[in-house]
């Protein structure tokens, strides 16, 4: 299933909540303030390193761009546009919003 | 496919009304079908006509009536949240629909997929 | 159209009661989703098991006191609520402290059977 | 001792309104003034005049109209979030007045405390 | 000063962000669901400890029953009503609401 | 009546710009704070420290860019701006990657700073 994720992860525990979660064969997309934790050396980013090994991780692009972070995505980190996003959602069985 | 989409927080204070109408548009522009936008919580308040933000800004309620128009979409507002938060007929922008929260149950059951938008 | 067709939905509450409304206008949803015969799942993780805690008094806050409505979803065929261990623990709270009978699951568990839904809804 | 009072969530979705309205009460009981209470961002829902709550809940509008009547309180809605948000003359509940953001910085000058309530 | 906070130290940033600006002689006041931080067994209990060596902890009665967790306040922690509240900003020079 | 007084005015700024709106509404406040002849100051914590990243291009959100108004503060003769130096680091950032000059202080000092003012804001 997909798992969205659109919280900063230094201020709130919805991305430590949902990679506790999620199961093989899952994706998590960050998207608006998420997609601090795609960016390379935020405090995160050992926390989704791991992640990477395991799941896919998807960032939208257009988030990080008007957040200046556009050029800063860790390396393992796939970026999709809205339409990525869509794909994303048509593609999985299911989605959990972690709001 | 036919989607759903939910929408818990209102106009400007969360990106989440941005966030689902680029959303539905994508999905739109790749020939899908939006089901319902259902509006709850605090997302009722993207259904008042009467907001005006400056004009070097987005209009939210106004490029939801637009998008409405242009592809038939069935915006609806769960009444008891609407009354909640002062959103009524008299305030009610066009293209939305204030009903009972069993729409959004009915569009999960109808939808292929549902997505949540909120904070 | 839906005639007939029942669905897996899952109510995810991570959230605490009365800090914000969510609680409130998800348990509204779940009878709704309950009202149209369908498969009603809700887990409470994270501050979200914060909203079975026994002895909930609102007089003080001036606010309505809903938790006496989860002792009635039993009333509405709802049985199926999953509380996450690890989230019991990290309170210093146990299944006694809690005002319906639960199933506790770890977040593993929880996450498989939150791949087995059909709709999830968070709020 | 001068407090002012500043509310930056919408009313039912946040305690914020509600912390801050009894946080009101009792300065007032104590016999402190409220020089003002100023909605800001998404607080400027809570000056609604259509909002109509269930029976069995609390008036948050209702209830702020009624201490504003009893204790001549200066409730203050920001011009250009209202504007954003929907809420005009028209919608405006009684005690509430629409101004500028001036008076937020005038009622920090002017009071002794500035307590902010949000989300 | 008085610091004011009102987020779950297991969703947020706030109560933790607060506690590292806090200087000697500030007092910290817990309202709404930051109340659950000043209770016994809670993730964030030895945190507050520590910091109940250095300043004054308040927790909003109010909130803490609401939540049914009046009776499980930590050692320590000074629990006061709204007009507790409205004395403690009175008395502090100024105040910071960690939103 | 307020004629002539001046007060110390501190907008603590802890969460990031697009995904809510207080940055933007927080911006707003400085600007009249000025207008008043207060003495102004900004303190960027936590996430608030990416609102004055560089490069922030918002077409694809079709939202409005507001980073260059930090730009402009100057003119208005608001120059003190603080930033949090552990925040910088937890985010991978340095004082390069931000829009306008700032004074990099540990979050003790900032502490301090913050007890030295009449009125703080925060959004």
């Amino acid at each position: 299933m997909l798992h969205i994720v659109n919280k900063s992860p230094a201020e709130r525990n919805a991305l430590e909540s949902c990679l506790r979660v999620v199961q093989e064969g899952g994706a998590i997309l960050l998207i608006e303030d998420a997609v601090y934790a795609a960016t390379r050396g935020n405090a995160a980013e050992n926390h989704l390193r791991d992640a990477l090994s395991r799941f896919k991780v998807y960032a939208l692009t257009p988030d990080l761009e008007a957040r200046g972070m556009g050029d800063r995505v860790m390396a393992g980190v796939t970026t999709v546009d809205y339409g990525g996003f869509v794909d994303l959602v048509a593609e999985h069985k299911n989605c959990q919003s972690w709001l | 496919m036919k989607f759903a989409v939910t929408i818990n927080e209102g106009p400007y204070q969360h990106q989440a009304s941005d966030s689902a109408y680029l959303f539905c548009r994508a999905a739109l522009e790749k020939g899908h079908e939006i089901r319902r936008v259902f509006f709850y919580n605090d997302g009722v308040n993207n259904a008042s006509s009467l907001t005006e933000p400056p004009l070097d800004d987005r209009n939210i309620v106004a490029r939801w009536s637009k998008l409405a128009e242009e592809h038939k979409l069935d915006l609806v507002v769960c009444v008891a949240a609407a009354l909640r938060r002062g959103i009524r007929d008299e305030n009610l922008a066009s293209g939305f629909r204030i009903s009972g929260l069993g729409q959004l149950v009915e569009a999960g059951i109808e939808a292929d997929r549902l997505v949540t938008f909120g904070d | 159209m839906s005639e007939g067709t029942v669905k897996k939905f899952m109510f995810v509450n991570r959230k605490a009661p009365y800090g914000t409304i969510y609680a409130l206008e998800s348990l509204e949803v779940v009878l709704i989703t309950a009202a149209f015969d369908q498969d009603v799942s809700l887990v409470f993780m994270d501050d979200g098991i914060f909203q079975l805690k026994k002895g909930q008094q609102t007089k003080g806050i001036e606010n309505k006191n809903f938790s006496p409505t989860y002792r009635a979803l039993d009333g509405y065929d709802i049985e199926k609520l999953y509380v996450e261990a690890e989230a019991l623990a990290a309170r210093g709270l146990t299944e006694d402290d809690l005002l319906v009978d639960v199933t506790v699951m770890s977040r593993v568990e929880l996450g498989k059977l939150m791949d087995e839904m059909d709709v999830v809804l968070s709020f």
